[in-house]
């Protein structure tokens, strides 16, 4: 999957054929990943976008090894985690981090603010004394904006966009080199979704972060996202910049997603034509793989389809 | 255009243990016959709980403080509860937003889209099945004669949903109350639905008042428009005049938080801060906080509906003769400068059609 | 509005533009900050049900302590010359003054046995003469441990015991459960009784015993509600962090579990006092001449026909305990969870 | 479903043999002489009993021989009670026991959902304050110190009731009405959660936003779905009442096998202990499984995808 573009760009995580099945060998089996490649470079926001059950949660799940991958690599850093064990894991969990949905369910609600944010700090002995730890999280709090009163509240106090924003300073808090924010906006009020948004931007800005960005919201992954990947039934059917995927989509479950979002525009929306998708065509029993149509943008195809789809792509 | 529904100065409080919550503060607006009023704003901001008390189905601890709604004569707040209920699921109907709860999980599917026609007596029983049947068809439930005996548990999400549906308009309400019914749903499945509704409300000739978050969905199903922001109704117009020319600064701000699929600016325009607590809403313009326009005024008395033309009104004082001159946003003056191309285009093609006709 | 308008005057200075709205003095949050179980405790304190029943139960646990170093007499004296006396506080007190009804005539039992004038019986005494208010005082006082005992075993193996099954899971949750599910297949009274046959009756066999079968609900209690915490997202959060299995359940689920087991424990303590009464009820409870409020009743019950008093008022301060801790209970529960009150 | 039901049944088997496995070496440690008078017995007198109980085997025979027996419902016999056969204790005294707690389970748990629903469907009147209430006292109370308090007035000072006679259904109704008490609260209680649960639902603001009337709510919608799960606590009040009937029992008289079992527990009657421990034990898991297939029958949600698994 290199480019003559990319091959500068450092990669920080490369996936290869991951899988991640649930309840494996049983009856209920559900393959949730079910072999995905891809890569995400350095200093980048790597957009991840699918419906519900797509399999885009797990896949970050997965890479951060809350679950146990059933086969496959996650590289980080030019490092395999994906079957690392407990004392590896502590040091790479300082270097990769979380955003969490839910703003009411990802903070402990019996917890202080403070307490929360320098969960990680005491993890990982990065304070030595209660003023380091206190001058951190003031930091931390500045960092994200909000007030340093506010470290000695509860959770419960603080509004859904607080809460994000507390649940930012703690995945900070360690120094993290790459970020999983797993659709860190879809709860929040518009308004406040913008503030988010910003916030994130900022900070990757300052702190050189990578993030993957889940979501479902396309009109915000294509926002805030250099590349976009899209996900259906567990497989990466789509991969390319950002600008590509929206302008010149090619796999058909791509170009039926673009056509549903609804946009704030009423003339658009009078024209709007959409497309719908069978995704009987995905289980015709034919092996398929990512490949590369045009530079940097793949879709997951068979050989044959790799022709119709360059053609597509030249028209 | 007839009004089916007049809703008149309406303020409902919750009484809570912190206190009177004022979740509606005088609101009023109408629905004309067999169009779609958006009811647009964000959590909190009253839309579900006016709509609820247009179905009188209002939590225990809430409290009309005062107002009208008017339909066919009748104010609804003043209707007892019999006869509210032969209104209710008749001439009113309502699809609420999740459709994983919203339907009896231990009632077969029929049995709840014909349970309408039963309760107001429209049908036996064998007829009101039949009708369920012919209605599940037209939601675009398949091969609904044999699906009649199954549980919701074995439906989809998009499926349920379009029993909702169903169900709701069985009785073919006058008005079709329809509560974020895409919210829970994947984009491709609510771009199927709200396809459903507009199909629908063709069919059945049905008025549709539709409370969403969703400036896109809005913009793809309303006609005319009402955005709601802390118990008020802060601008309303037809869908063109509030997405072209907006006038009040938080609809201003909702069209510039949302990125398009075009927005390529550095940051998000973000409304600063949060909601007001409505426990006690401040004095003057509930907005002034947040808004970067706010003048002096804003923090001292509420502003009252200016006009802008006959059916756009915007509740801000900025529209005062008297008010210093601001520009909008960028996006927003993008915005009205292609409305203004647009209704060059609109004119021209009217005069044009007008010339056609003449010849 | 309208009103307010006319009253308003609209001056050129009213359309000032002010400069931006400070957001932060808007974020700031004046309410005083309350913690979850502060929170709770204020709303348990408006319950009044629980907080009378609260305060009912410390007197008790009070009078029970005392108990352990004095009773108005010693209460397992037997002076036989005194036995089946009628409570007496004062002359004329119905109810209280020392008076039967023998045979339809009102006999001055007191006269009748020779005690000394100013030598009353609350409660009246048992057929043995052993003081009954002494005795209900020992006696509640020993229900009272018994339940405590019992309730610590309770947490002890019950909380560990939900903790490892429900956030290990897989396999070890399936065997966990399957022991679970066997143990509950015999009634645990069954056990206990066999339990109490096996090893000598007393104090310690019967804690011992409801020890060993009474942790079962708070197992599964704990257990569930570890399996949802397992997946919210602050634990989730809290394992990406690094934090591990034994900090997770120090820092995030027992503080989340509390309510729970706070509320679960306040339902054991009555049902170890019932099991206790019960035991000593049927006879295989607390060895005489030891009182607990199960023997009492026992007692109490072969006279019940004639002198009801010897059961009413163990019975009555039985009841009153058990009604006492589930009112409290109930009352906690819906502090912890307010959802369930509205 | 009838794969589930099966499988099932092998964990019931499996759970009777541990259980009837354990009961039997907890017997065999157990201090104390099984017969009543060995004090008085000489040392050859013992030696014989041992040989009639068949007591002089080594245990692992002992165990073989009881085990074999249970499979033809031989339990032994009764070391007191004139050496009758256990299972033939067992089956004498079965009846009343079966008649009493079956009418209390009915009474209780009847009672129970109408008072729960009525709590719920009134939550924060009077009406829920006095039906909770009730509950409280019926789970506060132990059913001996009802049983006793019925017995005195409505049968020894009013004589409403035979004091203590097993006679047929009159004499029944005190010893029901006592055991029912503890059934009745758990069902007001649980059904009263599981219907303010439901009432607050999504499905019943629709089924209000169709033109029910709240009684018709009620009636269509919301008792259904709070009564299925109210059949899952019939196993753990069985269980009460199984315990509660051996002190009720014994108050009034009733030669049941409650009343029997606390005799054996008094009088070291080992076999007797054993036997009626593993008919309680079978009771309950047999009333456990009729429960966890009932509630599958009865909720769709179980019955339909237990189908599709097989």
């Amino acid at each position: 999957m290199t480019t003559n573009n990319t091959t500068a760009r450092k990669k920080l995580i490369e996936v290869k054929h991951l899988k991640q099945y649930f309840n494996a060998g049983k009856a209920n089996e559900v393959k949730a990943i079910d072999d995905i490649s891809f890569d995400i470079y350095e200093g980048e926001t790597f957009g991840l976008v699918g419906e519900s059950g797509s399999g885009k949660s797990t896949t970050g799940r997965s890479i951060i090894r809350l679950y146990q991958p059933t086969s496959g690599q996650i590289l980080f850093d030019g490092q395999d985690i994906s079957q690392i064990k407990h004392r590896d894991m502590l040091s790479f969990r300082r270097d990769m981090q979380m955003i969490f949905q839910d703003p009411y369910a990802s903070l402990d609600p019996r917890m202080k603010v403070k307490d929360i944010i320098a969960e990680g700090l005491d993890v990982h002995h990065l304070v030595h004394s209660e003023q380091e730890r206190g001058a951190r999280v003031n930091k931390l709090l500045d960092l994200v904006g909000l007030s340093r009163d506010h470290a000695t509240r509860y959770p419960h106090e603080f509004s859904g966009g607080q809460r994000q924003r507390i649940g930012i300073a703690r995945a900070l808090a360690v120094n993290p080199k790459f970020i999983i924010a797993d659709e860190p906006i879809s709860a929040l009020d518009v308004s406040i979704q913008a503030q988010v948004v910003n916030l994130l931007r900022d900070i990757q800005k300052k702190q050189k972060l990578t993030y993957l960005f889940i979501a479902h919201d396309l009109s915000m992954v294509k926002y805030i996202s250099d590349r976009i990947a899209v996900m259906h039934n567990g497989k990466l059917i789509e991969l390319a910049t950002a600008d590509e995927v929206y302008n010149h989509p090619l796999h058909p479950y791509t170009k039926s997603l673009l056509s549903a979002v609804p946009l704030p525009d009423p003339v658009a929306e009078r024209a709007r034509q959409r497309t719908d998708y069978n995704d009987a065509i995905e289980f015709d029993g034919q092996q398929r793989t990512l490949q590369e149509i045009t530079p940097d943008h793949f879709v997951l195809a068979t050989n044959d389809e790799v022709i119709a789809y360059r053609k597509l792509a030249q028209v | 255009m007839t009004k089916i529904l007049d809703v008149q100065h309406l303020k409902i409080n919750f009484a809570t243990f912190a206190g009177q919550v004022q979740a509606i503060r005088d609101v009023s607006f109408h629905l004309n016959q067999g169009e779609t009023l958006a009811i647009v704003g964000e959590s909190g901001s009253g839309k579900s709980v006016t709509v609820r008390s247009i179905m009188g189905l209002l939590a225990n601890n809430a409290q009309v403080k005062a107002g009208q709604i008017n339909f066919k004569n009748h104010d609804l707040l003043k209707m007892n509860a019999r006869d509210l209920e032969k209104i209710r699921g008749n001439e009113i109907a309502m699809i609420f937003q999740d459709p994983m709860t919203s339907l009896d999980p231990t009632m077969p599917i029929g049995k709840q889209v014909a349970e309408p026609l039963l309760i107001h007596g429209k049908a036996t029983k064998k007829a009101a099945l039949h009708r369920a049947e012919e209605v599940l068809e037209l939601v675009g439930i398949n091969n609904a004669k044999n699906r009649l005996k199954d549980y919701p548990h074995q439906f989809s999400g998009g499926q349920r949903q379009r029993i909702v549906i169903a169900m709701a308009i069985v009785n073919n309400p006058e008005i079709l109350i329809a509560d974020e019914p895409t919210t829970a749903l994947d984009v491709t499945i609510q771009a199927q639905i709200l396809e459903l509704l507009k199909e629908l409300q063709q069919k059945i000739k049905t008025s549709i008042i539709f409370i969403t978050h969703d400036l896109g969905v809005v913009a793809g199903i309303a006609d005319r428009v009402a955005v709601m922001y802390a118990g008020k109704i802060v601008e309303f117009g037809t869908v063109d005049e509030i997405f072209y020319d907006p006038k009040h600064p938080y609809t201003w701000g909702l069209l510039n938080a949302m990125p398009t699929l075009k927005t390529d600016s550095e940051r998000l325009y973000a409304i600063p801060g949060t909601p007001p607590n409505l426990l006690n809403p401040p004095q003057g313009d509930a907005f002034a906080p947040r808004n970067p326009y706010a003048m002096v005024i804003d923090y001292q008395a509420m502003p009252p509906f200016f006009k802008v033309t006959d059916t756009h009104y915007a509740a801000t004082w900025l529209l005062h003769p008297d008010a210093p001159q601001v520009t909008p946003p960028l996006a927003i003056q993008k915005r009205e400068a292609e409305y203004q191309i647009l209704l060059h285009q609109h004119q021209t093609l009217a005069q044009r059609s007008n010339v056609n006709d003449h010849e | 509005m309208a009103d307010n308008l006319n009253k308003l005057k609209i001056t050129p200075a009213s359309f000032k533009t002010v400069t931006a709205a400070n957001v932060d003095a808007q974020e700031k949050i004046s309410t005083p900050s309350l913690t979850f179980f502060q929170d709770a405790i204020r709303r348990l304190r408006k319950n009044r049900a629980a907080m009378i029943s609260f305060w009912l139960l410390l007197v008790i646990v009070i009078i029970s302590v005392v108990s352990i170093w004095w009773t108005p007499s010693n209460p397992n004296a037997q002076n036989v010359a005194y036995a089946n006396l009628p409570p007496k506080i004062g002359q004329g007190i119905p109810g209280f003054s020392g008076q039967a009804n023998v045979g339809g005539r009102i006999v001055d039992k007191y006269a009748q046995a020779n005690v000394p004038k100013g030598t009353y019986y609350i409660l009246g005494t048992d057929y043995l003469g052993r003081d009954l208010f002494s005795r209900l005082m020992k006696g509640v006082a020993l229900s009272l441990l018994i339940g405590l005992l019992a309730t610590l075993f309770d947490l002890a193996i019950g909380v560990s015991y939900g903790l490892i099954s429900g956030w290990h899971g897989g396999r070890t949750d399936n065997i966990m459960q399957r022991i679970i599910e066997i143990i509950s297949s015999i009634p645990n009274l069954v056990i206990v009784i066999l339990m109490l046959l096996l090893f000598t009756p007393g104090l310690n066999s019967i804690v011992m015993a409801m020890g060993l079968t009474g942790w079962i609900t708070m197992a599964r209690l704990v257990r569930a509600e570890t399996l949802t915490l397992k997946s919210q997202e602050y634990v989730l959060a809290a394992r990406t962090l690094g934090e591990s299995p034994v900090k997770i359940a120090v820092k995030h689920l027992i503080p989340n579990l509390s309510s729970t087991i706070i509320i679960q424990t306040m339902f054991s303590i009555p049902t170890a006092i019932f099991f206790e009464a019960f035991l000593s009820f049927i006879g295989i409870g607390i060895p005489a001449p030891n009182a607990s409020l199960g023997t009492l009743l026992a007692d109490g019950q072969k006279a019940f026909r004639f002198l009801p008093y010897q059961m009413w008022y163990p019975a009555a301060v039985l009841s009153i305990i058990m009604i006492a801790f589930n009112l409290l209970a109930d009352g906690l529960r819906d502090a912890f969870d307010p959802k369930t009150q509205e | 479903m009838g794969k589930y039901i099966l499988k099932r049944i092998g964990y019931l088997i499996l759970t009777l043999f541990i259980i009837a496995t354990a009961t039997f070496f907890l017997m065999k440690l157990m201090p104390g002489s099984p017969y009543a008078n060995q004090a008085k017995m000489t040392t050859e007198q013992i030696k014989i009993m041992d040989q009639q109980y068949g007591l002089n085997k080594p245990v692992y025979q002992q165990y073989w021989l009881y085990m074999a027996g249970l499979l033809h419902g031989d339990f032994g016999t009764s070391f007191q009670f004139n050496n009758q056969p256990v299972s033939y204790l067992i089956a004498s005294r079965i009846g009343p026991s079966m008649q009493i707690g079956l009418q209390a389970i009915i009474l209780g748990t009847g009672l129970g959902i109408l008072l729960g629903a009525i709590a719920a469907i009134r939550k924060n009147t009077w009406v829920d304050t006095v039906a909770t209430f009730f509950a409280i006292i019926g789970r506060s109370i132990p059913n001996f110190v009802f049983a006793v308090i019925l017995q005195f007035f409505l049968a020894f000072k009013l004589g409403l009731f035979p004091i203590a006679l097993w006679d047929g259904f009159s004499s029944s109704i005190l010893p029901t009405i006592a055991l029912a008490m503890a059934p009745l609260a758990t069902t007001a209680r649980f059904m009263r959660t599981e219907m303010v649960d439901v009432l607050n639902s999504d499905y019943i603001e629709l089924a209000r936003a169709k033109g029910n009337s709240p009684w018709q709510t009620v009636a269509k919608h919301a008792l259904r779905n709070s009564l299925i799960p109210v059949v899952t606590i019939i196993g753990p009040m069985a269980v009460d009442l199984m315990v509660g009937s051996m002190v009720v029992e014994n108050i009034f008289s009733i030669p049941g096998i409650g009343e029997q079992f606390v005799k054996s527990i008094t009088t070291n009657d080992y076999p007797t202990i054993m036997g009626l421990t593993i008919l309680y034990s079978t009771l309950l898991v047999v009333v456990i499984l009729i429960v966890d297939i009932l509630y599958g029958l009865i909720d769709p949600r179980i019955r339909l995808s237990s189908e599709v698994q097989n």
